[in-house]
């Protein structure tokens, strides 16, 4: 039932991403959670074995691959079962905005240094008043002469607090059009009056540095605009069939590991005198839930087979997200209940996934969000 | 039949929820939940005013007014409330059971708050109904002697007595039959090891334990040999209702939070309340929690008025269990959703609210094992094929 | 709080049982619904024994009865029990607001089972909430002029007398107050247009109406002007309740036929019933029932106590309706899944349970509308942004 | 987001066939609905207009077509909204066992008459006892010299008053071993002490002729039998995939046709100021079904392209049987709950469509024998 073909040179980098994690990645992991973030320097090594942008070309140090490589990294980064290492935010949502709308000095300037793992990126969209709303944001960019001033707060920013450099949507607070005021800046960290806060206190994602930005008069060259002035709202909505698409493969696969992990739990698990699977109502909950997951695995492939060949398969996409997002949730909340008593101690990896998958149906869009485009798009 | 609450019944609502409201603390539940601590001071308080067991202090049971209390300490706070309410966990069976001395040197100290207690009956790898009871007592002269382990002990390392349930055995090996036994923390041979790092109720505590030749006098057991088993399911089902009750007032407090919220909080200029989807979605909750809450107090209502005659319906208690559960779970789920970014974060409450319904659903009495106790009643015995 | 049925409300119940059990033909069944006529015999002899709208016959509205007995007549049979029941059907004004005129020329009759009786309120295209009514009454001296549309009109052709919700005008065309006024059917001007082939409860007739200078006497107005649409309400609560008790009938005499089938029949040498996910649905279907019926007893004893004083829920009645449809559409088709291939068949009557119950959960007031009724009130007005 | 190609002799064949249900089937749906089947002409004009079998090849008066041809038929089938020209019943699923295991001559005898629709065709499988419990078959053939003596009784068979000749399966009464014991036959409804009865009173599938039929001493040739003795089970398990396939293909349409009613019904339907497509409750409930439609038709056209490659997807397909059997069932309770008082009434298409996939999730397999096929192969 594949739909997706990986050659043979996608087969080794998953190799070689495999044995990086079980090295790198999953001893850590604990540390990590506690620590609220992860240590910069495993984004460095993440560049180095160059498993950061895989889908730049060779000028920027990339290995010119293509997004099944980013299809790779998501599930071995989902086989780690923690979020702190975000690197698909890094590497399929944020650096597509450089590489698509930067400058030529732009991209030569900063994309060598995103795929070393030398910048770690971030997109700073969301507001604490404007969730799915852009209309409603109210940070501003105010530009004069050669420079732009920056004023306003960022807040749910992965890689927040690791971030060297953010992509940042803020508003021309001249302009009345919400839809013409937007544009798209490259902000470096290390600007001054850029002021990051400390990493949030979530439900999951315990790992990832989410963390809210705040400028004050926070001044940036203006060559750092990317694309036109004004035009952040289109290239936002041309970006967010790729960002949606890494929710709906990520999701994907956290439903099948937490299925395997399930069923090997309750094949040695015992009730009284059976083993758990042995309940005909564990075996049809187990079968209801795997004929979910390979739907929307087939239903997946299929989406990142069209996104391949360029198409514009947004309202599948969103369909995708809400439904796949919803389902590793409802995956999540039914294994636990499966696994029983167990499944209440951190120590079950299911514990962890229920925490860190419930972020999902949120995020990128919450879920009520893509319902309602899937509606203007297709019921008027 | 009259659904309408007695005026001392709306009385005891209104202190707890007065007491909740008062005493319990945003911070302190936040800070506790992340170092998964006991909130030991309000428990004694709450003891002192007489909301730790109140069911356990009249003429008779009073689990209608017990489920009036969990509901408003847990929508207050969901981890505060249900970890003072679990604090006295089964003291019903020296209330039921127990014999005068019994009541006097424990389930005094449980209702003052000097102590807490639980009840051990769990084996690891035991059949959910308790059937297949391993650890064994065995009895010479005044004493009993206990062997055996108990898996996923509530208020583990804290409590002061333990009501285990075990197979009462003469020297020679005869007899076993099931009784409940009172073991004090202090008895030599008693391991306790705690299992930390939970999901959610990370307030209460919880262990695995191992009784290794621990010796107790005999007049510790809990009714007579034989009655082990009766009484577990007895008390099983008041704590069903019990956390039933918690679980509601979770829900409860949820919907409270998820309505404030999306009644202030805009999206595309119009509050987020005001959406027909978000209306339905409150709908929704509001009529599963009324319908569960129902339920829980007619299982209540039935536990207190048949249960010491043995003519309540077991099926009643495993039936509010398992549906205030799931909408407990519903409504924090919907709650968090509801609150968008913000109901990920801590500091929003909803996501612990979630994780504390979540890890009562799942823990047991539970899930299947609930809907068999159900089954069982309603499709009686088939002739065999 | 008590959820014991008391001793008449026991005797009610065994009485409604005992003539459905004695009256209600399995064969009589299956053809009426095939051949869409209505149970006439049956009804005048539930009506002798004042089984039909007992609940207007005391002191004040006992809505309760009522529900015990729509639930025992519709478990033995959905679609003998709901047109019976529907029999009555808006009596309920009457009563509640009727002069002792009408009462005396209409109500009577119909509890005797002389007439049918119903209401005419929702018109093509309108709110579900009927705010925006255009049927009017024209004032002048003692008469009334009736012209407007009404569809779906349950009991169309045969009732003898309707209760229509129409605006009072006076002749300068001032007033437009809502109101509501009793037709009877042979009034010159009454237009009633069946619609036939119906997917279930196919022994109620339904039609589309319509008033072409319909005159009738001022006394026939139910109530006075400006009352119609509280009135109206009212009923619809009313009728949310009569109508949540008659599918849970259905859902309870479905699970009993599934029940049965399944602990008589084998697959790969067990009982259906044997099997644990068969068990679980069972289970399962009991326990939302249960919940369902819950509520609806409590919305029924809501407003038998305060619908009189104009203080009771109006939410109740909408969740129960909510509930009780869903749960009965979830169990009728639970039913016709655990019957195989037999539960298709209309021989083994679970699928016209199911046509039953899911007609009823579909025609107004249904769905959307009720949860809207339930949010409103949660939600309460919402400051303009 | 399509994933099988329809070649142009494809459209050029569905253009036909809509046209044919337009002119001679849709026009005479509700009287065939009312007498309780449809008359054997429709039948033989379907055979006339190449319409039956068409994967059979030209040597039996086929047009050598393939699986899509069937997919169209299907679909166009459930464009009319009706059951009981169920002419896939006899073109994929009955006829297959004919073209797969009959000898040459029961090829050269039958195969022409049933795609020239002379005979309408019918599989007697299930038992007034024996569900979807093979094991617990009672019907008996005795094979005596040239001849096979057969006596019991079938139920459910679609197609049962209208069949000229049926795919009969029965038991030798001396073989112990279930799975050997059964064997499959072809029965002429001509054959003396071979009786039907009347078509039986469902919920739906109005116009379909699903009877029982009744075998007492019914002697049919030894040469009727199809393939090996006592490879009944093989047999009837080779061809469930197929059988399956046909059911998801057919559950998809069903879906999708009653969303487009529906949507077209509520974008006409007043409910007070406003229409009935602007609430926001009914427009999510629409996107949410669409969305589960759309991943079910992604997943049916894989599972049709796997089935074309003759591979083995018989875990998918039985997912996909319960999945979509289920879903065509929700679909419809939910789009009646969303037309409201119109929905109750039989003049609503969506009312029929109702009552007539009830029964999806309940033939070929109830769903629950799916779950537990599902389990035994994937949970072991």
């Amino acid at each position: 039932m594949e739909i997706l073909k990986f050659s043979k040179s996608h087969l080794d980098f998953q190799e070689r991403l495999k044995t990086f994690m079980d090295r790198e990645v999953v001893p850590n992991i604990e540390t990590w959670e506690k620590e609220k973030k992860v240590p910069k320097s495993v984004w460095k090594k993440m560049g180095e074995n160059k498993f950061l942008c895989p889908s730049l070309p060779a000028e920027y140090g990339g290995i010119g691959g293509d997004f099944l490589h980013s299809v790779i990294v998501i599930k071995e980064l989902a086989r780690t079962n923690h979020n702190g290492l975000a690197a698909f935010i890094h590497s399929d949502i944020v650096v597509p905005y450089i590489e698509s709308y930067g400058s030529v000095d732009l991209k030569q300037k900063y994309l060598p240094l995103c795929v070393s793992g030398d910048m770690i990126t971030a997109v700073a969209m969301t507001e604490p008043d404007a969730g799915s709303d852009l209309a409603a944001m109210t940070t501003t960019a105010v530009e004069k002469g050669d420079h732009v001033v920056i004023n306003g707060a960022k807040t749910f920013i992965s890689n927040g607090v690791n971030c060297d450099l953010a992509v940042l949507a803020a508003k021309d607070p001249k302009e009345k059009n919400p839809h013409k005021a937007v544009s798209l800046y490259l902000v470096e960290s290390k600007t001054p009056r850029f002021k990051k806060g400390e990493p949030l206190e979530k439900m999951g994602w315990k790992s990832q540095d989410t963390a809210e930005l705040f400028f004050n008069d926070c001044m940036i060259p203006k060559q750092n605009r990317l694309g036109k002035k004004g035009a952040g709202f289109k290239m936002l909505m041309a970006k967010l069939q790729q960002e949606r698409l890494v929710c709906v493969v990520s999701a994907v696969f956290f439903c099948e590991n937490m299925l395997e992990w399930t069923i090997g739990y309750l094949k040695e698990k015992k009730r009284g005198k059976k083993l758990a699977i042995h309940s005909q109502a564990a075996r049809f909950a187990l079968v209801e839930m795997a004929t979910q997951a390979k739907m929307a695995r087939v239903f997946m492939e299929k989406l990142v087979s069209e996104h391949m060949k360029k198409k514009d398969v947004i309202i599948e996409t969103s369909m995708g997200k809400y439904y796949t997002t919803d389902l590793v949730k409802r995956t999540s909340l039914r294994c636990l209940e499966l696994i029983g008593d167990y499944g209440s101690l951190e120590e079950c990896p299911i514990a962890r996934t229920f925490r860190d998958t419930r972020v999902m149906s949120i995020f990128a869009g919450t879920n009520e969000i893509m319902k309602e485009i899937i509606a203007r798009f297709t019921l008027s | 039949m009259d659904f309408d609450l007695k005026g001392s019944q709306k009385e005891i609502q209104k202190a707890a929820r007065e007491f909740a409201k008062g005493e319990f603390d945003k911070d302190l539940a936040a800070n506790l939940d992340k170092e998964e601590n006991f909130p030991e001071a309000l428990w004694k308080k709450a003891a002192r005013l007489g909301l730790v067991g109140l069911h356990l202090d009249g003429a008779g049971l009073s689990l209608v007014d017990q489920v009036l209390v969990a509901e408003q300490f847990c929508a207050v706070d969901s981890s505060l409330g249900s970890s003072i309410l679990s604090a006295c966990r089964g003291a019903e069976c020296l209330y039921l059971s127990g014999d005068a001395s019994l009541k006097e040197t424990f389930l005094e100290r449980v209702l003052e708050g000097q102590i807490l207690s639980t009840c051990a009956f769990a084996e690891p790898g035991g059949d959910p109904d308790l059937s297949d009871i391993t650890t064994t007592a065995i009895q010479r002269d005044k004493m009993l002697t206990l062997n055996g382990k108990k898996e996923y002990v509530v208020n583990g390392v804290l409590a002061g007595c333990f009501i285990v349930l075990c197979r009462v055995l003469s020297e020679d090996g005869s007899g076993a039959e099931p009784c409940l036994v009172l073991v004090e923390k202090k008895t030599k041979g008693v391991l306790i090891k705690p299992k930390t790092e939970k999901l959610g109720c990370r307030m209460i505590p919880v262990a695995d334990m191992e009784f290794c030749d621990v010796a107790v006098p005999l007049s510790n057991m809990v009714g007579k040999p034989g009655t082990g088993l009766v009484q577990a399911k007895n008390f099983l089902s008041i704590e069903q209702v019990s956390k039933a009750a918690m679980v509601l007032g979770m829900a409860l407090g949820a919907l409270q939070r998820s309505l404030a919220h999306t009644r202030l909080r805009k999206q595309f200029n119009q509050a987020i309340a005001a959406f027909e989807v978000t209306r339905h979605k409150f709908a929704d909750m509001a009529m599963r929690i009324r319908m569960a809450r129902l339920l829980t107090l007619e299982a209540a209502f039935d536990i207190d008025r048949n249960m010491i005659r043995g003519k309540h319906d077991e099926t009643l208690a495993a039936m509010a269990l398992f549906q205030a559960a799931k909408t407990a779970v519903h409504v924090t789920d919907e709650s968090v959703q509801l609150l968008g970014g913000y109901g990920y974060m801590a500091e929003y409450e909803v996501e612990r609210f979630y994780r504390d319904a979540k890890s009562i659903e799942i823990t047991q009495p539970a899930g299947l094992h609930l809907k068999e106790i159900v089954a069982k009643k309603l499709i009686g015995k088939i002739r065999a094929a």
